[in-house]
């Protein structure tokens, strides 16, 4: 595609871009073909989307608006960004939504076709912000988006609301010439979806490229941008989001150790994708079961898993607090189960569609009697797959219930995912017990291996090992139910101690030059915005040290050991200290939290201000 | 199909058996165990999933795998199971409390799911185990612990209930009637689907004698009417007959009805015939039909087709792009 | 009552509605605002009591007393304040997932018991919510967000449910038939006891045209057959009758049975006549019967006349020694 | 009653005696009328039942053993009392079970008859316990307590089997004489019991005295026993256990607040006595709802609570489990409601019948989301009236869930109760909103009362006040959905913060000449055998402090101050230290757990060696 010289170009390091529209106008669709455009270019990038809470709010109106939200640059990045350098807005309540987010002087794209008087009363609003100085701060480029759009497909004999719908790929496409982005690969997306409908495949290329060529001609639009690639390591990547991702790291840790994989679950946002996912690859030994309640879901996965199936359950918090009986019964049962909390805003119903990472508490002691469990939390979207394979990992060897607490922003966050090679994945046996274990050739369903105080995972159909257990207090060693005093206390500790000994990486810390006073640590999906905070203030020239739990439960050996190490310990949470009462309380160090409770992730400027303010505090 | 046919003796367990002594349990025990060689299944490829109650303790006593879980939760756990194992022979254990109180909405998506699993329900109309409150099938007005005064709820019937659901096989017994236990067992577990059986079972404890309208030689022949398929329904010196209005009457005269267990209205009909007064009771077969099982659907939907190309195939994606 | 009668309008609340354009939702709502003043009950006088779901947002947008609470429970719930409060008129709202998914045992429980309420089911045989899964409601081989080759549940008959857990009042509806809703809403509202209402609501964003079999006028009328107690069951040119065996049965001639809402087992094979496939789907009451409410015999258990001196000697015991 | 003079009296300071025999032996009964009949002598006293976990385990074996033990004394007590020195045993399973328990020299009274080789081929003994030196440090008394029975009822017309039932009341009376006590009150009682059958009334009674008279002119026993009186305050007492006197504390609360009270609850040991109890006092305004589980059971009473009653649920660890979802939504919604906990042996169905103190941190964290409650938890069976009103108290003060933690010791275990003159306990104003507190006539259900951050009760039927409330987050004041950031967190902040600004009396330290280097602190039924621990240690000359915390959420506001003025801090809990990681985690003491599960009370020798442990590492 040939453009006109005329116009110059800027290289920037990095943008962000916030597509907003109403429910309808396809903003989703368009921020992901978009993203997909920057990872073709090389970039790195990482995006948020941000639904209405309504399945479809009213048309025009502020919580109506469904936002997408890209970061791409030219390095390595770990946020979605905070304020967009760039704004499309489809109508006055997205830009009304948006404007405060924006950065001071950013990019508007504002489609002028919606300001009818209608649509700002919608909004209370009784004059247009684009007549007066709403907007003055501001790069304004008003287009009239469906007009245009509706112009440039004349003559494709579509009717006019048909023709309007095609808007957001014209929008796209000014977009693409923006940042110089290539239109093949998003043209041969729209030949694949729209294959069956011929009409509606041209007149969407079509407005994209009149979109891309709009931009190239008019003359609002002087300046193109360019963003170049980042410098990744070599290899093959897509994008993916936590969900996705976590889905796919079941399927292969089922498949890398042999097992069927048994999903039970009840819809719950925002974990109902993983059982959308799973359902869809069946060939993979899934099943997947929707359960009548998240009890009968996680009920079923631990039937599954007591007959020697991977069993799973996912969940969101209401749902987790319903299965902490069970979670409790599969503790006393000492068998793999795998509980996926996707963590949103709570309590109760709280914010479903936003995030939070207040269950960690809940995770860890939402149960009845001592009930250890392990913990896992992912720190990005794509590392939910390997967070998903090391929690099969332990669930399998130690025969327990692990915890995965993914959350709302992981879950539908995406980033570039450099796509491992199966062969690299690690197998796993599950290791069926086959013959009796006992001195006396009888088998002993509760005699523990002493390395890592498993025991052995009998599953019915296997000869000689025929047993009996339950949620009563079992016996050391034959598993009958027990009352003995002793031997409860034997069992409660024989628990704890196998989750406590369970084998975990040290945790590591990033300390550039080995001196820093103050160490800022997270657990799970904070870690973007903590690590973009830790480089902004080391940008200025200070320092400070960054480490991130991927282990909750239990924690790495040397947690405490690396907590004493550092005078001043920062733990961010999107909570209100839950990670910090346990540090403090395990290692009695004096970790001070930074919390805030307000369902969206943390930004860069606020982490780089709370290290600065701690680090003078120093 | 083993070697050397199994006896009862081969299904007992080295647990010793915790009733109390007189408790309708042991009998119903003694039928399951002296019917299990029957099933033609080895030990170890039976599995009885139990709630919590006394009822539920059933698992121990058993040499076969035996899985006491929480209360209410034996049919999800079972059809977990179920669904993954083809191969095994999933049984439920459950009381009236179990099933019916904390555990009805398990039991009633299992029914209408329709799983291959078979659950057999003591019915002692009493919590047995926490000594003594009333359940979702105690007759109204019953004095117990908790409702020193008389209960006021309407109790459920089981048989109706499940009907309800609809569910593919219904069935009633009584523990003191081996002969019919077992009959109704058998054919309980060769029904394909969820199979429900009602156990009455006495409690000698805290509810002793609720079934002796059923059990004593001078009204039983009275009160109970065993059902059976293609036959017609007569007890004692008197049958079921549809009145001009096709309903249900029992009567000393008339064209008694001809039990037809694929018929969900008849079945239905003969619920109704006695509340918890037990004065008309059908024993029996209540419903049977063959009806696609959940699990086999399921299963007929799942393979290991895909294979690690495949994975790689859909790590990999419609859109990655490379990086040299 | 109210000096001035009250209007649509004023039960209405200031809160937005949010549900998609076009969801059957608003019709209810519509519905149920117009019926509201009919009740002589002051706004402040009644509640409505919900789970989640998108029709469980229906409290909000009345300008009565409303509990919007958590999935499943708000049968629970509400069977506490009516206990409590007899002086109260309290309503559920739910959908097909919260009353018969996971709030399935809660409400077998308050239909068996009776308890004074009055529960209106928005069934659209899809989670609209969580955005399209299928529901306990849905067509065997639904294909759905989780269900992308098909659903393999055999699907719940609510009014069969409802009448195997023996509830005193039974009907169904139709978002769209006004008329219709209001005069079942009336009689719901007027009966003691608890009232299931099924409602079949049209989910335009995720199930659109469900229930167009019952809407479009050139199928409705061989379709739906409306109840209506003491009159024969007809519709367009059919009719309701019973065969020789008893058996209900469509026909063009013979006899049309006369429908009698005391009659369970009428009731229960009208709730058979079609299933999921709507074919011939009966309107109206299904079964309306008089029966003792567990709130009113609760209360009827409990007052305060114990006084102060009651609770000194309750305090006190009957084995109390001094120390001087 | 004359006694023969020669015997001569031993003046004892406390005495603990263990009836033990099979479940239907009647030994509950015959150690209730023993505690009685102590306490009318004026001494303090504990007592413990404990009963098998079947229903009716089978004759004559270990499991089958029921056992009730007291502990009387001439002075302040307040355990049931470690090694006994007294026990009657019906038969060799009774003696055999409780053997290891004894002090060294304790008398056992032990029924003969009952050492058939059948009895004994039960237990798995070969020979007689009675005929080898197994007893050989015991002072044994043999008395074969049927046949004796029988004989002395001979001529009263009664079967043998019928006879031999009274045998209880044989060994009843035999006490009595043994210890001086009357038997006036025991027979009074008797005439109740039997009152419409006179055979059994009479055949008792007569086997009491024979009992008494068998003491007294026997040759096997030459001495008598006499605990003086405690020095108590004057008043009148009775026994009670922690269940009644919780039942009792829930009534009069609701009585002294004009509330009705409707308990929806689901049976569960060791809880279901309270829904007992409550459910034959319906003339009290007492609704009881036995649910058909426990999230209806939580669920009616949040429904009740929100029509202005005082709601109540009562359950044990996994109902607790099954009831946090429900709990949440109490949160979110700011009602009072009660949930009371009995724990038991846990994880899982557990040890159902034994007691533990592990489901404090579920009480604490067990929901989803930032979800805080106020916890209170009694130290003593009586104290259960006291902690219930306390309860009470808060939840209608605060508009919030109260979770109270009683526990299977509490629950059955009885003491002396100073019976409380209804004159004197606290009244309560519910303070139901009658009017609209808007600047503008409306009504805003969230607006909050300045000191106490509660939110106004405004029950349906109250015109001008209708208002929608639900889980899902709402707006500060109004109510209404609210998605807003901002607001979430100042929700978030502001459920905390009215939770930590309850109004909760100081800590109170025992400390006596305060300059103890140790504190010993700890939460619930603790409170008996942490306080004869510390009383031990101090009769050895040392120096202890002792503090108890009955308010775990919030703490008093003194807490930390009292923990950092000790040198060492030791925690005895019946779980792995869940106290203990909050007091580290809050206040950054270096608290020392000293843990147990064995499903059993501390014992005071128990509780003094960890003491003198701590004390000698000072
Ligand atoms: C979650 C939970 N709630 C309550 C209990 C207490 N509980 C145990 S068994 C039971 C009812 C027993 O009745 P039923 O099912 O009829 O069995 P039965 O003992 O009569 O055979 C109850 C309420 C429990 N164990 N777990
Ligand atoms: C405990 C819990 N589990 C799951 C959910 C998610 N959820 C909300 S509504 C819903 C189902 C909605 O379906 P239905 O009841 O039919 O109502 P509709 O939206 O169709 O009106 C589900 C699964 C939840 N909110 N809470
Ligand atoms: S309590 Fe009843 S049901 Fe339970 S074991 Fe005893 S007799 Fe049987
Ligand atoms: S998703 Fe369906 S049920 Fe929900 S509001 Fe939209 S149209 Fe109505
Ligand atoms: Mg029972
Ligand atoms: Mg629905």
């Amino acid at each position: 595609m040939v453009t006109t010289p005329s116009k110059k170009t800027v290289r920037l390091s990095r943008v962000i871009v916030r597509f907003a529209g109403d429910s309808g106008d396809g903003m989703q669709l368009t921020g992901d073909r978009f993203t997909w455009e920057s990872a073709a270019n090389g970039n790195d990038l990482s995006t948020l989307p941000d639904f209405p809470a309504e399945i479809r709010a009213p048309q025009g109106t502020l919580p109506g608006v469904s936002a997408f939200q890209l970061h791409f640059a030219d390095h390595d990045i770990v946020t979605p960004g905070d304020a967009p350098d760039v704004l499309v807005a489809m109508n006055p309540a997205a830009l009304m939504a948006s404007l405060p987010l924006l950065k001071p002087g950013a990019e508007i794209i504002v489609n002028t076709d919606e300001f009818s008087k209608r649509n700002l009363t919608k909004i209370g609003l009784t004059t247009s912000p684009l007549d007066d100085d709403t907007l003055a701060t501001f790069s304004v480029r008003p287009v009239p988006l469906p007009s245009m759009t509706v112009e440039a497909l004349a003559g494709f004999g579509l009717g006019k609301k048909d023709a309007e719908r095609a808007k957001n790929m014209f929008a796209l496409g000014l977009l693409s010439w923006l940042y110089h982005r290539e239109l093949d690969a998003t043209e041969h997306f729209l030949n694949d979806k729209f294959a069956r409908k011929p009409e509606i495949l041209k007149a969407n290329v079509a407005a994209l490229h009149a979109g891309y060529n709009y931009g190239d001609t008019t003359e609002d639009f002087v300046v193109r941008y360019e963003v170049a690639p980042a410098p990744v390591p070599a290899g093959t990547y897509r994008n993916i989001s936590g969900n996705l991702a976590l889905s796919y790291g079941l399927i292969a840790a089922a498949r890398r150790s042999a097992l069927p994989l048994f999903l039970g679950s009840y819809p719950i946002t925002p974990a109902s994708d993983i059982l959308h996912e799973l359902s869809r690859h069946k060939h993979f030994n899934v099943t997947t079961f929707q359960a009548e309640d998240e009890i009968a879901g996680i009920g079923a996965a631990l039937g599954a898993a007591y007959g020697g199936a991977l069993g799973v359950t996912t969940t969101s918090g209401p749902g987790l607090a319903l299965k902490s009986e069970t979670i409790g019964l599969a503790v006393a049962l000492e068998l793999p189960l795998l509980v996926v909390d996707v963590q949103r805003g709570g309590p109760s119903t709280g914010l479903p569609t936003k995030t939070e990472q207040a269950d960690l508490l809940q995770a860890l002691y939402g149960r009845n009697g001592e009930s250890p469990v392990a913990v896992v939390a992912p720190k990005s979207p794509s590392d939910c797959f390997d967070a998903a394979i090391e929690a099969v990992r332990i669930a399998v060897t130690y025969r327990t219930p692990v915890l995965l607490l993914s959350d709302g922003y992981l879950a539908n966050g995406q980033e570039p995912w450099a796509i491992p090679d199966l062969a690299d994945l690690p197998t796993l046996n599950p290791g069926f017990a086959t013959e009796p274990n006992g001195p006396d050739g009888e088998f002993l369903p509760f005699l523990r291996d002493p390395e890592t105080l498993a025991r052995p995972w009998a599953i019915p159909g296997t000869p000689g090992l025929a047993h009996r257990v339950g949620g009563i207090e079992k016996a050391d060693r034959t598993g009958n139910i027990s009352y003995d005093p002793d031997n409860h206390d034997t069992m409660v500790r024989l628990r704890q101690a196998k989750i406590d000994g369970i084998d975990v990486p040290d945790l590591e810390v990033d300390d550039p030059d080995g001196d820093a006073d103050l160490l800022v640590i997270g657990w799970g999906s904070t870690y973007g915005p903590i690590t973009a905070g830790v480089r902004r203030v080391r940008k200025e020239g200070k320092k400070v040290a960054q480490a991130h739990l991927r282990h909750l439960s239990p924690m790495p050996k040397n947690t405490g050991e690396v907590l004493r190490s550092y005078r001043k310990v920062l733990v961010p949470e999107m909570n209100l200290g839950q990670l910090a009462l346990l540090l403090r309380g395990r290692f009695l160090v004096d970790a001070v939290g930074f919390n805030q409770v307000r369902g969206l992730p943390f930004t860069a400027p606020q982490m780089q201000d709370v290290i600065n303010e701690m680090l003078e505090g120093v | 199909m083993t070697e050397i046919p199994l006896k009862a003796k081969d299904f007992k367990s080295d647990q010793e058996v915790r009733w109390c002594p007189g408790c309708g349990d042991y009998a119903i025990l003694a039928a399951v165990q002296s019917f299990l060689p029957e099933l033609g299944r080895k030990p170890e490829d039976i599995v009885f999933v139990s709630g919590i109650g006394c009822s539920s303790r059933f698992p121990y006593y058993l040499s076969t795998y035996g899985l006491h879980s929480i209360h209410g939760r034996a049919p999800a756990i079972a059809t977990g199971l179920s669904v993954s194992r083809p191969d095994l022979d999933v049984w439920v254990v459950t009381g009236d409390g179990d099933a019916l109180s904390i555990g009805g909405n398990h039991l009633i998506h299992a029914l209408r799911r329709n799983v291959n699993i078979t659950i057999l329900l003591f019915n002692n109309r009493i919590y047995g185990l926490t000594k003594g409150q009333y359940s979702p099938t105690s007759e109204p007005g019953k004095v117990t612990k908790s409702t020193p005064v008389g209960s006021v709820d309407r109790p459920f019937n089981p048989i109706s209930l499940a009907l309800g659901a609809d569910a593919t096989f219904v069935a009633r017994t009584i523990d003191s009637d081996r002969a019919h236990l077992i009959e109704v067992l058998r054919a309980a577990a060769e029904h394909r689907g969820t199979s429900l059986v009602e156990i009455y079972q006495n409690c000698n404890i805290f509810n002793d004698g609720a079934f002796d309208l059923l059990k004593n030689p001078t009204t039983r022949d009275e009160a109970l009417i065993p059902l059976r398929a293609g036959e017609p329904i007569v007890f004692g010196d008197r049958r079921v007959v549809r009145d001009a209005t096709g309903h249900l009457q029992v009567s000393e005269h008339g064209e008694p009805v001809v039990h037809d267990p694929t018929d969900l209205e008849l079945a239905f009909a003969l619920s109704r015939l006695s509340g918890v007064a037990l004065d008309h009771t059908p024993i029996g077969i209540f419903r049977s039909v063959e009806q696609p099982t959940y699990d086999d659907e399921v299963r007929a939907q799942t393979d290991d087709r895909a294979n690690e190309d495949d994975l790689q195939a859909l790590l990999t994606g419609p859109d990655p792009w490379t990086v040299n």
